[in-house]
């Protein structure tokens, strides 16, 4: 068996009172869709933003391709390989849809001290914010101004600019949100091929998408994890049938 | 090159660019005036400003233009080069503030136009920095300090608090008092400057054991510590440079200044007819009690105009020369220009007393007569 | 060409040609005051740097602008009076040539940035404002209870320093000097906010979280914006302290650092070319209308006041359109 | 130093601390609820001192003057409010910092219009006026006191608006969330109005109540205006709380840094330079101890995140 190419092992995190994350173990393989699944307020954003490195654990140890990066921040994290893409669209909204990809492929090289030339006019750079916009199908909306692309764009936008990062691990954060049902079925699509290049740890709502892309899924509910499992398993698992979809069912 | 030559240098090239221009002005002298008019500080200016402009009423020789540098050193340096570049000015004045004076002087004098300072004297401009195209119809910054010294060694004044505050004006002020003062200074403070709140500084005057309190806090300052000093039931007696203690300030400082002594080279008693001709017409001009700045600010124009019927201004020598004569009625009575162009003058003890409803002035003695200043022997002109 | 560019090339065009205009009529204060505009816009160029691309409101660039002014002071004033600045361990003598001057200037600027920006950096909105202001506010006092130099009275040169080949005494030459610095700091800021340093700075600005996911520090991104825009208005300060042929305590106060702020918003926050429509307006405002009345700051104040309600995006925003060009 | 007269400039610490609080209360308020820089504060506070000035001038009374300090701030407050700073709500910080600094040139050289350039005459009445002795020997001004006394009630009275009454409640929901206040049906320009008037009232109120003890004159509230930036600052912007802390250690750190300074350095140096270095460094006191606590805690000791 191969090792786990993002291992999280007894996260812990209080907010006074409140637990958000309650000893939460989980591991992503290599090649797969890991699904992060619960209802609001579950704790599932708080997990994702102690994986990327903007919140600090409580207790607990993030592995990252063999190496213990708990005491890194977002930056190193990112720089080490770990491509984000954030539940509300968190983009560069004065900028251009290209100058969005091209800010991460200048993220990804580093080479940010640089005065002088003109950054869209570096070949290398544009045409790798461009490749990644091709991928998501942004290409046409490249000179548009990011703030107005509708809500559906931003999140493929989103979605580019950490393709641009050539990520080994990406994390994403209700990609699917307000795309509506063609877009979610092309970005499902897209994933689906996407988890070849590097694997994923996947929050979403939409259970269509989950249920379609998911080699395995992680049940959250109250900070805690109470069911990891092929989609399979979680459809016939009691204890999640009852505190999440017992609700869905209901309605 | 040396500095002098690098002057001299500067001066020569401006002067031959003024060339073209003396033909133009005949025998009338075009006076440029900088002074502060708007602002915290706006009350000085207008009085010199006043003066100035009741000496000179009715003279069709005298052209009068008048900038206001806000109290900026850096716009009073380009007010300066406007008056001399653009309107080609013969004769400059008006500047307040030390630091303005610093500022701009050199530069007026380099240019070979005549300065006539209404105010401030600093002392680099008495000693090394002395000029034959500057002359001080007011006093070397440390005229009332050093008068201060002498009149308390002589009054039986032992012990004294130096308060002033922390910029060179201060330190120099209280350097004058203590080159003449022959007692003890106990101690010395520099408050902050555009300090409001004394009472710090109070408790520490209550605590030491001197029996007067010696201090130059200009404008605001003097007042707010006025105030507070009176509220705070210390009773040490108190001396000061008139500066805190001018018509203008007494007004808002009321009752609080009452017995205060302070030095002064005018005041409006000072007894003779120039004096009284200019009190009466001041108070009929503009309605209010003139102050030591709006004397200044006559005096200078008297003295621009005895030399103006003397020689022509495009003649530098000759009104140089006309100028040190110093011949008109000043209204502090006895007045003559030292080698190093600043005043011979007499310096008076004043106490502030209750004329009526007005809190005023009055004469008690002088303090220094034919007093000069000590920067004189630096002054190789 | 866009709107803006049309407007910028008649911006850059405004200051030589009223000062060769003022040239030719002899009137050498139009061209002082010409100069006085450049050297301001150029001070405000460096802010813009800092506030415009960065989002940095730095309400302490009079810091700056002193240390700039400062630096020709001390340096010329040695020079004048033929008294090494130091002595110990090694000989350090004052100098006239302007060109060393300003490299001084640049680099005393550059390090005093460094330190207060690394400090101030770490808080944000507000308190950024206020933290640089109480920098700028330590040096104000500490320059006017220094005696060294004197204080409160401040410094006068004189002369202004040389520059190889010119009379800098003559006003059109020392203005083609203060220009032509303008120009290629304009050139120069025009490039950053393009170059890749350009794009992450401003991308800092607009989502600080953004630049941190795609792997870049906006603190060091940051700091280094803070350096290279209080250098150049140290070049600013070191200039202006030339056209004066002074320095004084006042470079330091917070006055300063509000009139250099004005300039960016009243040209245009973010606009190249901002700082040069900005601080030739304030100019030609303080002198026209101090002829008017003896309280003609209640003008000036009332303008102000129209530009912030009714031309937002200041002056350039107004006639160029609301949006920053991108490309 | 003896231990009284430490204890005597503690107090005066105190005192000017408490002075600066009324500032600085109006200034934090307007802030808190609003978000907006207010460079036009120190301008109230000059308004109230001048309003005070004039009318204890023609009637004699402080008391009315008081009224009066009260009055006409808290009108010019709202004027501008009305005319100006609502349009501003919504803006940047750098755009309330212009139209703010605008204010000033207009209020200041407005009010020189009106009244002259020289400085006006407003004294302490007759019945606060003079020293009165307190346990331990020390003799201190009664007005002062009184200062005192009023900082404290006003601090008091914040608390109790702030806390206890229903427009306190909705300046609380106000500074969490605009929309939100809008959406429970809050008319907000009003309250807003009202916050705006009640800062520039306090702001008066300190004017004149400062004036009495100091140089009533064109520009006295800039200098101000700086220190009361420097209180909540370091408080905390929008905390009265933090106001009040701030402006305590604000004042103590003034009034000690220049008593205790030179001495101190005169233990290490020449007692000429240690009196110039130290007055120079107690200059800047006050400035070291904001960089000093922004550095520990970058939104000030009683800041939200």
């Amino acid at each position: 068996m191969t090792d786990p190419l993002l291992k999280l092992s007894d996260l812990n995190k209080s907010f006074g009172a409140l637990k958000a994350t309650d000893n939460v173990s989980l591991t992503l393989m290599p090649g797969e869709i890991h699904a992060l699944i619960g209802p609001n307020g579950a704790g599932k954003s708080t997990l994702i933003k102690q994986v990327a490195g903007g919140l600090r654990s409580d207790s607990g140890t993030v592995e990252f391709a063999g190496r213990d990066v708990t005491p890194l921040g977002t930056v190193a994290r990112a720089r080490a390989g770990l491509g984000r893409t954030f539940q509300i669209s968190s983009l560069a909204m004065e900028y251009t849809v290209l100058q969005n990809t091209v800010l991460g492929a200048l993220g990804h090289d580093g080479a940010v001290m640089r005065f002088f030339r003109p950054v869209m006019k570096d070949r290398a750079l544009v045409d790798r914010g461009m490749a990644a916009l091709e991928r998501v199908g942004l290409a046409d909306q490249a000179a548009k101004r990011t703030a107005d692309l509708s809500h559906g764009q931003r999140r493929l936008l989103e979605v580019a600019v950490a393709l641009t990062l050539e990520p080994k691990v990406f994390l994403m954060d209700e990609p699917m949100a307000g795309l509506g049902a063609s877009g979610s079925k092309r970005l499902t699509g897209f994933l689906d091929d996407l988890r070849a290049q590097a694997p994923i740890l996947l929050v979403e709502h939409d259970m269509d998408a989950v249920f379609a892309l998911a080699d395995r899924i992680s049940v959250l509910v109250y900070g805690q994890v109470i069911a990891t499992g092929t989609a399979d398993e979680i459809k016939r698992d009691a204890a999640v049938r009852e505190a999440y979809l017992g609700a869905e069912d209901a309605a | 090159m040396k500095l002098k030559s690098l002057i001299a240098a500067a001066s020569i090239a401006a002067l031959s660019a003024g060339m073209a221009y003396a033909e133009a002005h005949g025998g009338k002298v075009k006076v440029g005036m900088i002074t502060t008019l708007s602002g915290g500080g706006a009350g000085l200016g207008l009085d010199v400003r006043d003066g100035f402009v009741l000496a000179a009423k009715g003279n069709e020789n005298l052209e009068l233009v008048i900038e206001d540098d806000q109290r900026k050193p850096d716009i009073a340096v380009q007010l300066a080069d406007k008056l001399i570049q653009s309107e080609k000015v013969d004769v400059m004045t008006g500047i307040i503030w030390s630091n303005l004076a610093m500022a701009v002087v050199p530069a007026v004098t380099a240019q070979g136009k005549f300065y006539l300072s209404p105010n401030a004297g600093p002392s680099a401009l008495a000693g090394k920095g002395c000029s034959p195209f500057y002359f001080n119809v007011a006093w070397q910054n440390d005229a009332f300090y050093e008068a201060s010294g002498s009149w308390a060694s002589e009054n039986g004044i032992e012990k004294v608090f130096l308060m002033a505050p922390n910029y060179p004006a201060g330190t120099d002020g209280m350097t004058g008092f203590k080159r003449t003062f022959t007692g003890e200074v106990v101690d010395e403070v520099y408050t902050k400057l555009g300090q409001t709140d004394y009472a710090a500084e109070i408790a520490q005057i209550r605590a030491s054991d001197a029996d007067t309190v010696y201090f130059f806090l200009p404008g605001g300052m003097g007042i707010s510590f006025m105030k507070q000093y009176a509220g705070s039931g210390v009773d040490k007696k108190v001396m000061g440079p008139a500066f805190s203690f001018d018509q203008g300030i007494l007004g808002a400082i009321g009752d609080a200044a009452l017995g205060v002594k302070n030095t002064s080279h005018w005041s409006k008693d000072i007894d003779n007819e120039a004096n009284k001709k200019f009190v009466a017409d001041f108070q009929a001009e503009y309605g209010r009690l003139p102050s030591l700045y709006a004397a200044q600010g006559y005096d200078t124009a008297l003295l621009l105009q005895s030399a103006m019927g003397k020689a022509d201004v495009k003649d530098a020598a000759a009104f140089q020369a006309a100028l040190e004569e110093a011949d008109f009625a000043s209204v502090r009575g006895a007045f003559a220009f030292a080698p190093n162009h600043h005043p011979i003058q007499d310096i008076y003890m004043r106490e502030v007393v209750k004329e009526g409803d007005i809190v005023t002035n009055k004469i008690i003695g002088v303090a220094a007569s034919n007093h000069q200043d000590v920067y004189g022997a630096d002054c190789k002109m | 060409m866009t709107r803006e560019t049309f407007l910028n090339v008649i911006l850059f065009a405004i200051l030589p040609v009223t000062a060769l205009a003022a040239f030719a009529l002899d009137e050498p204060f139009i061209i002082t005051l010409a100069t006085k505009a450049a050297i301001l816009a150029l001070a405000g160029v460096g802010l813009n740097i800092a506030l415009g691309l960065g989002g940095l409101v730095s309400f302490g660039h009079a810091a700056f602008f002193g240390l700039g002014g400062y630096a020709m002071g001390i340096l010329a004033s040695h020079a004048q009076s033929y008294t090494p600045l130091m002595e110990t361990p090694f000989l350090i003598e004052g100098t006239k040539s302007m060109l060393v001057i300003w490299g001084v200037a640049i680099i005393a600027a550059a390090l005093a940035a460094l330190a207060i920006g690394a400090l101030s950096l770490r808080t944000t909105g507000v308190y950024f404002i206020m933290i640089t202001l109480a920098f700028g506010q330590m040096l104000y006092y500490f320059a006017i209870s220094w005696p060294a130099y004197g204080g409160e009275d401040g410094l006068s040169i004189y002369i202004r320093n040389d520059f190889p080949g010119l009379n800098t005494l003559d006003p059109i030459q020392f203005f083609a000097i203060a220009f032509g610095v303008l120009a290629i700091v304009l050139f120069g800021a025009g490039r950053l906010a393009k170059a890749p340093f350009g794009l992450a700075l401003s991308a800092a600005r607009q989502n600080a979280e953004r630049v941190e996911t795609v792997g870049l520090t906006p603190f060091r991104i940051r700091l280094v914006a803070f350096v290279i825009s209080g250098a150049v208005t140290g070049l600013a300060g070191a200039l202006f302290a030339d056209l004066n042929r002074f320095v004084s305590p006042t470079m330091f106060s917070w006055h300063t650092s509000g009139e250099i702020m004005i300039f960016v918003i009243l040209g245009g926050v973010g606009r190249l070319f901002g700082p040069v429509a900005g601080a030739a307006l304030f100019i030609l405002l303080e002198h026209t209308l101090g002829g008017i009345s003896e309280f003609w700051q209640v003008y000036l104040g009332l303008l102000l006041l129209g530009v912030v309600l009714f031309a937002r995006g200041g002056l350039i925003g107004t006639i160029a359109g609301r949006e920053v060009a991108h490309d | 130093m003896s231990l009284i007269l430490l204890i005597e400039q503690v107090l005066n610490g105190l005192q000017f601390g408490v002075m600066l609080f009324l500032m600085a209360a109006g200034l934090t308020l307007i802030f808190g609820v609003m978000g907006l820089i207010n460079l036009a504060h120190g301008s109230l506070y000059m308004v109230g001192a001048f309003a005070a000035a004039a009318v204890a001038g023609w009637t004699g009374s402080f008391a009315l003057a008081l009224v009066a300090a009260l009055a006409a701030a808290a009108a010019a407050g709202a004027l501008v409010e009305l005319l100006v700073i609502r349009r501003l709500y919504d803006r940047d910080h750098l755009d309330q910092v212009l139209a703010t600094f605008a204010l000033i040139l207009i209020f200041s050289e407005g009010t020189r219009w009106l009244f002259g350039s020289f400085p006006l005459f407003l004294d302490v009445p007759a019945a606060l006026a003079g020293p009165v002795m307190l346990p331990g020997g020390i003799l201190y001004p009664l007005y002062r006191l009184v200062i005192i006394g009023v900082g404290l009630l006003v601090a008091l009275g914040l608390f109790w608006l702030i806390a206890k009454t229903r427009i306190g409640v909705q300046i609380r929901a106000g500074e969490a969330d605009r929309e939100m206040i809008a959406a429970l049906g809050v008319d907000i320009s009003k309250l807003y109005t009202l916050v705006f008037a009640l800062g520039a009232a306090l702001a008066g109120l300190a004017g004149a109540l400062v004036g009495a003890i100091q140089s009533v004159q064109v520009g006295m509230g800039e200098p101000v205006l700086i220190l009361a930036f420097v209180v909540i600052v370091i408080g905390g912007i929008g905390s009265i709380k933090g106001a009040l802390v701030g402006s305590l250690l604000v004042g103590l750190t003034d009034t000690l840094g220049g008593v205790l300074l030179p001495p101190l350095l005169g233990i290490f140096m020449q007692a000429s330079s240690a009196t110039s270095v130290g007055s120079a460094v107690a200059s800047m006191a006050i400035y070291i101890l904001m960089v000093g606590v922004l550095l520990f805690k970058p939104s000030g000791l009683f800041g939200g995140t």
